[in-house]
């Protein structure tokens, strides 16, 4: 198998479930012949045609909602927000419908779909094309929130999504998806939802990320065991909610020193979660506060400044430094 | 500005009985005597249906809720013209709708009570549950409809929302989808000129709803929503060239909401008795008695006998509800996800500590 | 002054600001004749007419986004959404737009709105009347989300909120509005927004909580208190965001024991972040986890469960036992 | 379906000067030499700044953005209609209405150079900003525009936005909210015939975008967007009867996006070189050029002459952006609030640790 990017993983998994699945669509912004505005639906409607590969109108309620409709008769759609800054403009059918009708219907009208969306910055774009706002969607219950950090991990949580008889937010970090190629097994496996990923065992601090936040504090993890020749443990968090409790749990209690690093404002991103399954479930083991980096509680500033909002090399170093010295 | 004039469109209006239950001849749909007989069964169900509601609110023996009175035919008369493959999207103004789809009369008893148990019916596979948030409903039923002629079924969607619902986002993108995706739906707006305390008049400034369909370059019609002759003909012509490929309709039905908003409500605050009592007279039911009656369809004996059988199912209904005792607490983490999920089976065992 | 409800105190407060302050006014639906269907707005329209109490056609999205547009013309538009379960339908605008135009503008646009909205549970009402979904609110950057829980409050706080320069979500637990009356002072006096209020000093344990579920603790806190004969702090949160962390931490250093009780979902409800701060301020002070009591992680059940997705009399009572037992 | 019509709507197309710079007398609005010469200066810098930004951009001195190459007319024109006391509600493709305001053209450099400082004109009160969310700008001008009613002042308020916002909620929403509130405020879309990628075919199944006017009770008419006079002449009739309260006007405005959405965006992956082609023969400046020279208006010397002008404004503007080094980095947290928040403090204490 050659390396592949993200956007091709994503890609190819798209491809291959919708070979395999009839009930399988695409629809989205620009989603067919354009592929995409990140590529990410390339092919698609060259070979499953208009009607399974769908440029809708340009209206992201109704995406969302006639999805609902879809996935109520029989179709598993998958469906792209352009850009994560206008997936608010969904909420109202996420929380209100999509992740109702299991419920409301005691599981006799359930709403199989994938929202897709790319997300984070770093990429010098335009105002509401860089945001991070995981929480709106892992706070709202019946939703599962999932973000992938890697190309194999991003084919295999896709397709766990899209098998998934529930509506999943899938979002993806779009500075991570051209930053690097790796190899790949396309065996159409797919990752059970709701896992953490331990990338790296160790026993003397946790440090928990996701999406491109994760590749950075890698950097910072090999700077800083070959300074400090520690042991850093390094949990990719993959899935926002429902949150991986007992891996977070069985880490901090074998380390007792946790950093978590978040690009999403500070006040209510899924640090604070994490912050609190470490109270509820490892507290006592806790030789230090718990420090996540994060953004500030301030809107994403527009790109010459937003360097400054994402976390550094220097802030996360800096916390994992202070949490080992503790 | 003078200027050459590039696009013109009209708006039609359907009355086939009117307000004193004489019909047109030219217009009247040809019908089997058991169609029409239970056209007025189906109204007759619901109005009785929601009188029974409204007094079991009044005992505190159920929650808010709205009744449909008033717009029998608005919503009942739609549905009976719906075949056997089509798809109810219903709001939640549509008592007699849901009747006529065959819903049975506990379960807006057990909605109204408290119970997810009400929103679906395990032989009714096409009926959706009540919508609340207004709107909402309308690109599922756009979404629904896809996914039938996807299939390359022969199968529509029936979706109905208010005035008031009009006005919202949703219900905009969704007609333009569905006029996009040629989609085969058929939209019945209950214009019953009133959105709670909202009149027409600060909902909108057109002379009508239909004309919103020129805006899709939808067919789009006015009927006479408290006739059931006209709602039931206009709305399966809709129907029938949705199924046939030909695109979506958009109907807008006016009629009149006769009593409160919901049970928390209180219409004194807002609108004249009058404007009430005016509408009294064009009550669907009084006008489609009076035609049976002119096509010696229906007498004294047959009313008594149906107001018995109607009062006998809703007393079996009363009875069931009555009787679901016996719920189970933890439902609502049964059908919270369909795959289990760890931090649920721990809330879970917490909820069942306290619950009761 | 005669003792007031809730809703007499925000009426009161609506009356005496629109009267002071020819810019204010109020809009939603129903709010003119009917006088809103909680009758927050009562007397409003008939006392300033229709252009200043403006009854508005069926339309989150556009009830909000046209109030940005009036604030940024000189106006202070207080709009009213029926029920919190609709105002998801506003965050594109809100997230989108209030929260960001002074900064999108260094100042020179400001939108000083405020978006009162009904919210929470135990009224016996239909499906999404009963949400606590204040962590989208509090999660947005460049907005200030406000939950009173008495009517001296919610009348101070209101008028803060009003005169704040920035948009504010008033959030207003509809369990309490007609629930008890206050001896009240309506001297017109505001209350400082991003404050925490100590309802009753105490040692040993320091008890969160706001809105509706503050009076609920009250009463578990006088049985506790009279039990076990200890002393506890009782601080209502009142500001979700921004967050009061001086007032929390100050509180646990002196009690080491924390409980929070919390209407909305688990998962990145308030009480995370609480919990957040008190790790990030007063760790090393706890002499137990800090306990959340809090809604599960479900829909909100039809009424007839309601009840046990609220925090109930026994959960608290535990949780605060539990957590002074540790 | 045999029925009586209840209302009649028509639409009506206004072109004033041809694809071939021929003028149509009869419509021919009035204007004084300095504004038709204002008006083909405001085009012509709009084109060249857009010229200059793109290749700015391929040098990566800015970052994405999109140029309104093709549509100088639509937003330019329109923009010279307004009185001094109106505002200006731009979506992100009005490089020439937001010159006509009076925007220095470091602006929009500042912009995409990833700068606030770009959003505000200190001395252009009733400008707002670039509005990225597509059709939630149109909410905005309502609430404007109610504002200015409200006080009684006489101002009107000028939006826009493409023929695919038109396809969002906040459109519609908005639009019924301006026609109920009877808003002195006029909607131009500039009908550009793509949203990204997407035709106007799937966009929308109606034969014009004006037709949504007739939908909310709403004068509406379709003008050539590439002919300034029509643009100018329509936008006029409409301000001033939204200043006399006679409410809101709907103008669709046929223009075409001649080159790519943004920079990020490669046309040919999905439409044809030859349409492209066949709207050059119809570019909005060429056209008032032969009318100006027609009108012995113009001629090569004045047009070198402004060319130069505009080069110099625009060599300047790019100094003036390129100058731009000292900006205030912890800048986002002086505009976050307009009030001292405390943990705000805190956290620009370490942003300002860290910031480079
Ligand atoms: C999105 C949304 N906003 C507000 C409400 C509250 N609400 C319930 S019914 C109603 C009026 C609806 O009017 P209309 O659409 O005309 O339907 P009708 O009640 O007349 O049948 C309102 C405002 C709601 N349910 N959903
Ligand atoms: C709410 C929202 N959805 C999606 C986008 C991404 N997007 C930016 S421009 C664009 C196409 C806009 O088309 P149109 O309205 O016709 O304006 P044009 O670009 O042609 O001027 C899209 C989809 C956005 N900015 N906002
Ligand atoms: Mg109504
Ligand atoms: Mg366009």
């Amino acid at each position: 198998m050659p390396k592949l990017t993200m956007v091709q993983a994503i890609n190819l998994a798209l491809h291959q479930e919708m070979e395999k699945d009839e009930s399988v669509l695409v629809m989205g912004q620009d989603i067919g012949k354009n592929g995409g505005v990140f590529r990410l639906t390339d092919g698609l409607q060259d070979k499953f045609g208009e009607d399974r590969a769908i440029d809708t109108p340009l209206a992201e309620s109704a995406i969302i909602g006639s999805a609902i409709g879809m996935a109520i008769n029989g179709l598993k759609p998958v469906a792209e927000i352009q850009f994560s800054g206008f997936s608010y403009l969904t909420l109202g059918q996420l929380e209100g419908n999509a992740a109702r009708f299991r419920n409301r219907t005691l599981g006799k009208f359930t709403v199989p779909l994938v929202l897709r969306m790319p997300f984070g910055g770093g990429v010098r774009a335009l105002e509401h094309h860089s945001e991070s706002k995981e929480t709106y969607y892992a706070h709202t219950a019946g939703v599962k929130t999932i973000i992938p950090s890697t190309p194999q991990t991003a084919y295999r949580l896709l397709l766990g999504a899209i098998r998934d008889p529930d509506p999943v937010v899938f979002m993806e970090p779009k500075h991570s998806y051209r930053a690097f190629k790796e190899e790949f097994e396309a065996d159409g496996e797919a990752m059970e939802l709701g896992k953490a990923r331990i990338v790296q065992e160790g026993t003397d601090i946790t440090v928990i990320s996701w999406g491109a936040m994760l590749h950075r504090t890698e950097k910072v993890i090999e700077d800083v065991v070959d300074k400090h020749g520690v042991s850093v443990e390094l949990i990719d968090l993959q899935s926002i909610a429902p949150m991986d409790a007992q891996t977070i749990a069985d880490s901090v209690k074998k380390t007792g020193r946790a950093v978590i690093v978040q690009e999403a404002q500070k006040t209510l991103g899924p640090a604070s979660e994490i912050i609190s399954l470490i109270n509820d479930n490892a507290l006592m083991y806790l030789e230090a506060p718990v420090k996540r980096v994060t953004g500030y509680d301030i809107v994403m500033p527009y790109f010459a400044r937003e360097n400054n909002q994402i976390p550094s090399i220097e802030r996360i170093t800096d916390a994992i430094e202070e949490t080992l010295a503790f | 500005m003078p200027s050459k004039v590039i696009a013109r469109f009209d708006v039609s209006y359907l009355q086939i009985l009117d307000e004193n239950g004489k019909v047109d001849k030219g217009l009247e749909p040809k019908l089997p005597r058991e169609k029409l007989l239970e056209m007025y069964r189906v109204m007759m169900r619901a109005r009785r249906l929601d009188e029974r509601l409204l007094k079991m609110q009044r005992q505190g023996r159920v929650g808010t809720l709205p009744v449909s009175v008033g717009q029998e035919a608005s919503s009942g008369a739609a549905a009976m013209a719906m075949a056997e493959e089509d798809w109810f999207v219903g709001s939640y103004r549509e008592v007699a709708g849901r009747i006529a789809m065959g819903e049975e009369m506990h379960k807006p008893m057990l909605i109204y009570g408290g119970f997810e148990e009400g929103n679906y019916n395990e032989d009714i596979p096409r009926l959706l549950p009540l919508a609340v948030i207004l709107g909402s409903q309308i690109p599922h039923a756009v979404g629904i409809a896809y996914a039938s002629k996807l299939r390359g079924e022969k199968s529509a969607v029936l979706a109905f929302n208010g005035d008031g619902a009009a006005s919202e986002g949703d219900w905009h993108e969704a007609l333009n989808f569905a006029s996009v995706w040629k989609s085969p739906s058929v939209f019945v707006v209950q214009n019953n000129h009133w959105a709670i305390s909202t009149p027409l008049s600060k909902q909108m400034n057109s002379e009508t709803i239909a004309q919103r369909g020129i805006a899709y370059g939808m067919p789009c019609l006015q009927v006479d929503g408290n006739d059931a002759l006209a709602v039931y003909k206009a709305t399966k012509e809709a129907l029938d060239r949705a199924r046939k490929g030909e695109g979506p309709t958009l109907i807008e039905a006016l009629t009149y909401r006769m009593l409160m908003h919901t049970t928390a409500d209180d219409p004194k605050k807002y609108r004249s008795d009058e404007e009430a009592e005016e509408w009294k007279k064009r009550d669907p039911i009084t006008r489609f008695k009076i035609y049976l009656q002119g096509k010696k369809l229906w007498n004294d004996k047959k009313e008594a006998e149906l107001e018995e059988e109607i009062k006998q199912e809703i007393d079996a209904a009363v009875k069931y509800y009555e009787n679901f005792k016996e719920f189970k607490l933890d439902q609502p983490f049964d059908h919270q996800f369909g795959t289990e999920v760890a931090s649920l089976v721990e809330q879970r065992a917490e909820y069942n500590k306290y619950a009761r």
